[in-house]
């Protein structure tokens, strides 16, 4: 067994263990730490396809940013309580365990009708991560993806400023606070 | 010279802009503005003419492009004006009789509120009526039509206080309506059939072989019952005489001179297609002759001036078109030409006496006129002798080109029929004449002559009555004829048929025959023509209610109609339409307040609704791949 | 590498449908948007693994930006839910159902 | 990396085995000499003896502290959440252990026909893992303040957060600026790109905005608003005692020896240095433990210098004046390193970048010198 099916077949359970966990949690922020435990085999598989600049970005952003700045707002808002249980929605579970299924099925099928045991070019790092992948990603990046690279810049800072708007608390909310206070 | 044709018809139109915008202010110089324009068309149109007598006889055709109109695909319908014998003829006579009528109305309409205004719809008319003449093409010809019409509606309702006027407007629109509306569905067809609308490109022999003659008889039908209906033909005819609720001038410049003989000028035009057809001609001649016939005695009946005299202009147009379906087309151009003069004549004529007695057109009200008003009594009696066909005036020589025709055609009993209305026209003109201005007085108040601006106009048209026969002295070598041959083509010379010297005394006799009786009856004095009407009070009331047309069409068309639309409105509007209506309404209201259940406001119900079409795209896309 | 694509890509559709289950199952806010940065992951998973099959880095260019798009989402997500817990005191997406009928 | 394995014979697993337990004993004996020196230091600039009876100088002080704390009882509150109250301790630790991976000690030295270099990994995005491993270490923090159950723990674990993102984001600037300076994310090349002048001169602003960020990072004084006794008890930590007590305390100097090693490597060129050409191996790691010393040396002045920030001027220092600058640097580098190849004119660029980096450190520090003229109108909180 060569070390990336190793790797595979180690992680992969995980992954999807940790997910079904997620799932299964009635506490948010145990559900957040699986989330990260599952984001952490996801850089893993990136390391393993060939894609160490995503294994950072993937741990820098969402294990080091995302999943932080949820931990931050779950335990801000104080919404760390246990989930109810109960299901008002009559055939929402069923439904959507039946539908869920039935997607992972037919992308089952589907990728194995199509793609097979394919495997790609066998030499990749000498052949496409030419020079280091980072090196090869940014040659990509900053010819082929210029102008998608310059709109999601403007797309950051755009998100940054409505999340400022956003988190913001208007002076008339105070007020407004203050005055139920006193009632 | 031709350069300048386009000034014809925008002098009228420029007036009638600013007669409508400023007229108020222009005061009395408003019907003078437009008299001088309509004098100015007149001149210019004299040039016309006289630039084409210039040219050989075959190439008078001058065809004057102002622009493109309408550029659709392969529709293209130019703003054309088309310059030939027949379309000059036409414009001479709306300009100059035109001319004569416009200044006649200065005194006509003096004191009028909506002066200003009378002369602006006066001068659109102009514009449009010889849009209508000097069209090259169908749609322009159209436009002209409509135009007209309008103005026609415009006019007869211009005193739209009156409830009579204005719903003998409503009526003149609605039924020439009728005719027009057969025409454009016509126009359409010499689209559709013959591929363009210009005249040049269709009105030619050679467009028989295009098609068979079936559609020409039924363009031929169609664009005739556009003429019928504005000319006035049995059976629409029954507008005519309730528009004389219209000013005396608009009955005379419209209705008499130039509009109701459009029809006249639109067979004239399309002879070519009822040429080929054949069968269509024939329809042309049966329905003029009847309408010839019918509103002789229709005018026997009257008692009211004006009505009379429209009887009289229905009746002698349908001796134009009886003349049309002779195939004698100068012979009714040449009829149309006089008859504008003599009947523009006898309407002025009788507008004076209406003017001199304060509006009346009651002729048991009238008698011995000649008195009181001599030179009016003395035009109308040109007018009167000239639509008899008494030689040497220009309706005798009109007539009996026609009588000519049709005895040589071989149509004898058309030649009797036609004969018995030349007598018909005598007897009732006559009868016109000596109940207004002989006999007896039975005025209500002191009648006075009109003033020169009115009298003159008279005189002029008077000297068109009493001269225009000079334009075309024989049916065939006539000097009009022979200007008209190159459009309208010789006339071919029927065997058979009596010498023309006997005809012309046969066609005389009647005309005297005519003033005659109408003279023994109403003038002499010897017959108490009051007790003969109520002795025969039936065959009266048949003749002036106009064979009681009218009330037909009331009972067996209006009434329905009328039924009809009330159950429309009532019954399937209010409960089918609005019901449908409603119940869509109801029906969306329904599936809202069931459907909007739909909008849970929980987002997992939407998350779940999404996942389901994430499925079902998959299914989809895995099936088309498979 | 001796692992086939479809493997990983098999793996991704697992994640993603628990990733959608779990947007349809679960109540609080923050644990349905978690559930929706699985399934972005799984998607991202599913780029990379393309990337490898098909031998160049426009997958992992893709997965880039993506990544990069769900930090800025998130950012506007949590200030929104936050805004949401601010007025109503709740994270529960069912009793914010406002919008409705 | 993982196509290489198939190459990797049963000695190369060994060494590499080998490299990572002497790594991770190495980092956890330089822990306790750490204390140990930070007590020294700091008693001799209070003028006081320190630790004197564990050990020649009381250098085994903090051995005995490790002991004391292995024996003393685990408590665990009633309403701690128990998975993750065990759990955070230990995630705390091993990020600060994991960074090691990727910082070379020393050139290397041949062994048994092989080269084995002072280097667990050398990735091919050593940057980027030492940014990965830095913004993990608030879970430890985050977990621990949540999982007590408890108020103070809880808001300590909360400002220690926006202070950990915060302050993340200008160390990240400083590092985007030195990798664009030396054109690489490999830490191996990185150090290779400083042979003839230190980072820390042409790029001392992002040296500046480093180490700032790196107090920030460690919650070490000034910056130990999370664990602030005099408000918060003991902060995040509060709940904790023992041996899980003792992890927080191990990861804490963990950290700081990771940061300025990182600080190392990055700005002060890592192992280089003159050295005499026997025992080739040999300086170059004892060039890299002085370099280390030094900073933390800095790292303990400081702490004992300078008095604990206001949560608000920390944060708005973060926001404000950090980050602008750390952005404007990063603009500035990237004109130095682009313009040559465009204009060909670097030793003049280069001058101006010193001259540039000059005045930026003066208006950074400019707040801190300059007479507070506002301070009347605002009330701490």
């Amino acid at each position: 067994m060569a070390p990336d099916q190793i790797v595979f077949w180690v992680f992969a359970p995980v992954s999807v263990g940790s997910a079904v966990a997620m799932l299964f949690q009635r506490n948010a922020i145990h559900a957040a730490l699986f989330l990260i435990v599952n984001f952490f085999t996801l850089a893993v598989f990136y390391l393993v396809l060939g894609a160490p600049f995503l294994f950072a970005v993937q741990i820098i952003v969402y294990a080091g940013a995302i999943m932080v700045l949820f931990l931050f707002v779950i335990m801000l808002l104080g919404v760390d309580r246990e989930e109810s249980l109960v299901e008002r929605l009559r055939g929402q579970r069923p439904l959507a365990i039946v539908l869920g299924l039935g997607l992972a099925a037919e992308i089952f099928v589907t990728a194995r009708a199509s793609l097979g045991l394919a495997r790609g070019p066998a030499n990749f790092d000498e052949t496409v991560n030419v020079g280091g992948n980072a090196q090869a990603l940014s040659h990509v990046l900053f010819r082929d993806y210029f102008l998608p690279f310059e709109v999601t810049s403007i797309l950051l800072i755009v998100a940054a400023i409505a999340a400022m708007v956003l988190a913001q608390r208007r002076e008339r909310t105070t007020v407004e606070a203050a005055g139920e206070a006193e009632v | 010279m031709l350069r300048s044709v386009w000034l014809v018809p925008a002098l009228p139109l420029a007036g009638a802009a600013i007669n409508l915008f400023a007229g108020k202010r222009l005061g009395r110089w408003a019907g003078i503005l437009a008299s001088g324009l309509m004098v100015v068309a007149f001149a210019l149109a004299l040039g016309v003419l006289a630039y084409l007598l210039r040219l050989p006889g075959n190439e008078r055709l001058v065809v004057r492009h102002l622009g493109d109109w309408i550029s659709v695909g392969s529709f293209r319908v130019a703003a054309d004006l088309r310059v030939d014998p027949l379309s000059v003829t036409m414009m001479l006579v709306v300009t100059g009789v035109g001319a004569v009528i416009h200044v006649y109305s200065i005194g006509y309409m003096d004191g009028d509120p909506r002066y200003g205004r009378f002369f602006s719809y006066m001068n659109l008319f102009c514009f449009f009526m010889l849009t209508l003449v000097l069209a090259q093409n169908f749609l322009l010809l159209y436009l002209g039509w409509e135009g007209v019409g309008l103005c026609s509606y415009l006019l007869i309702g211009f005193w739209f206080e009156r409830p009579l006027a204005a719903s003998a407007a409503k009526k003149a629109f609605v039924v020439t309506r009728i005719g027009d509306t057969f025409m454009l569905v016509g126009i359409a067809l010499v689209f559709l059939r013959l591929g363009s609308l210009d005249f040049s490109a269709v009105l030619r022999p050679s467009i028989e072989s295009v098609q068979p003659s079936g559609v020409f008889t039924v363009i031929a039908l169609l664009l005739f019952a556009g003429a019928v209906g504005k000319s006035a033909q049995v059976p629409l005819h029954t507008w005519l005489p309730d528009a004389m609720e219209g000013p005396t001038p608009v009955s005379a410049l419209i209705h008499a001179a130039t509009m109701v003989t459009a029809g006249v000028y639109l067979v004239a035009r399309t002879h070519v297609f009822f040429e080929i057809s054949g069968v269509a001609l024939t329809v042309v001649l049966v329905i003029g002759l009847v309408t010839a016939v019918y509103a002789a005695t229709c005018a026997l009946g009257q008692d009211d001036l004006k009505r009379v005299l429209a009887y009289s202009t229905i009746s002698q147009l349908g001796y134009m078109f009886f003349a049309l379906g002779l195939k004698a087309y100068a012979a009714a151009l040449f009829l149309l030409v006089t008859h504008a003069f003599y009947k523009a004549l006898l309407f002025l004529s009788a507008g004076s006496v209406m003017h001199g007695l304060g509006g009346e057109t009651d002729l048991k009200r009238m008698g011995a006129l000649r008195r009181a008003m001599p030179f009016t009594a003395a035009m109308f009696g040109v007018g009167a002798l000239a639509i008899a066909g008494v030689p040497p005036l220009s309706g005798y020589f009109a007539k009996d080109q026609i009588l000519e025709v049709a005895n040589r055609s071989g149509y004898l009993i058309a030649w009797l029929v036609a004969l018995a209305g030349a007598f018909l026209s005598a007897l009732y003109i006559s009868r016109l004449m000596f109940l207004a201005f002989f006999g007896q007085d039975r005025t209500e108040r002191a009648a006075h002559e009109s003033p020169p601006v009115m009298t003159v106009p008279l005189a002029l048209l008077a000297v068109g009555a009493v001269f225009g026969g000079v334009l075309g002295l024989s049916v065939t070598s006539g000097r009009l004829q022979g200007f008209l041959a190159p459009v309208l083509g010789e006339l071919t010379e029927g065997a058979g048929g009596l010498p023309t010297a006997v005809l012309s005394v046969i066609s005389v006799l009647a005309a005297l025959a005519g003033i005659a009786v109408g003279w023994l009856v109403y003038g002499s004095g010897k017959v108490d023509w009051v007790a003969l009407r109520v002795r025969f009070a039936g065959v009266h009331e048949f003749l002036a209610h106009g064979w009681y047309v009218d009330d037909v069409y009331s009972t067996s068309l209006v009434a329905p109609g009328k039924a009809g639309a009330a159950f429309l409105a009532s019954a399937v509007d209010q409960r089918v339409i609005d019901g449908c209506v409603n119940g869509v309404g109801q029906l969306f209201q329904w599936a809202a307040s069931r459907g909007r259940r739909l909008q849970t406001g929980l987002v997992r119900n939407y998350g779940l609704a999404f996942l389901v079409g994430v499925v079902l795209i998959f299914v989809y896309v895995g099936v088309r791949l498979s | 590498m001796k692992t086939p694509i479809s493997y990983f890509v098999v793996l991704s559709a697992v994640l993603f449908a628990i990733g959608s289950v779990g947007v349809l199952v679960r109540k609080n806010a923050l644990v349905i948007f978690m559930s929706v940065e699985l399934q972005l992951n799984a998607v991202n998973l599913a780029l990379v693994a393309f990337s490898r099959l098909h031998g160049n880095l426009n997958g992992q260019v893709l997965a880039f930006f993506s990544m990069v798009v769900a930090a800025a989402e998130v950012v506007v997500g949590l200030a929104i839910i936050v805004n949401v817990y601010r007025r109503m005191h709740t994270a529960n997406v069912d009793d914010a159902s406002l919008l409705r009928w | 990396m993982l196509e290489a394995a198939p190459e990797m014979d049963w000695l190369d697993w060994i060494l590499l085995v080998a490299r990572v337990v002497v790594v991770f004993f190495a980092v956890l004996i330089s822990v306790m000499l750490l204390i140990w020196m930070e007590r020294k230091v700091a008693a001799d600039m209070q003028t006081r003896m320190g630790p004197m009876r564990a050990g020649p100088r009381g250098v085994l002080i903090t051995l005995a502290d490790g002991i004391k704390l292995f024996f003393k009882e685990g408590i665990t509150p009633t309403l701690a959440d128990r998975p993750v109250y065990l759990l955070a301790p230990v995630i705390a630790m091993i990020p600060a252990f994991l960074a090691f991976a990727v910082i070379p000690f020393g050139t290397g030295v041949t062994l048994f026909g092989r080269h084995v270099p002072f280097q667990i990994a050398d990735l091919n995005v050593g940057i980027l893992w030492v940014l990965a491993m830095g913004s993990l270490m608030v879970y430890g923090i985050v977990l621990a303040g949540w999982s007590s159950g408890s108020n103070y723990p809880l808001l300590g674990s909360i400002r220690s957060t926006a202070q950990m993102i915060s302050y993340e984001v200008g160390m990240g600037l400083a590092l985007v600026a030195v990798l664009m300076y030396s054109g690489s994310l490999q830490m191996s090349q990185i150090v290779a790109s400083q042979d003839r002048v230190w980072n820390a001169i042409p790029q001392f602003p992002a040296f500046a905005i480093y180490l700032i960020a790196g107090l920030a990072e460690t919650n070490r004084p000034p910056f130990d608003l999370p664990e602030a006794e005099t408000e918060l008890v003991a902060g995040y930590f509060t709940e904790y005692s023992g041996i899980k007590f003792a992890m927080f305390y191990l990861g804490e100097y963990v950290n700081l020896v990771v940061v300025s090693s990182i600080a190392v490597t990055l700005f002060l060129g890592g192992w280089r240095g003159p050295h005499p050409s026997f025992v080739a191996w040999l300086w170059p790691l004892l060039w890299f433990i002085a370099k280390v010393v030094a900073v933390v040396y800095l790292y303990i002045w400081v702490r004992l210098t300078l008095p604990r920030i206001r949560y608000d001027r920390l944060m708005s220092f973060g926001w404000k004046f950090l980050i602008p600058i750390g952005l404007l640097w990063v603009l500035a580098t990237g004109a130095v390193v682009v313009l040559p190849d465009v204009y060909g004119k670097g030793a003049l660029l280069t001058g101006a970048l010193i001259v540039v980096g000059a005045i930026l450190v003066a208006s950074l520090l400019w707040p801190l010198i300059a007479p507070r003229r506002q301070s009347a109108g605002e009330t701490p909180q």
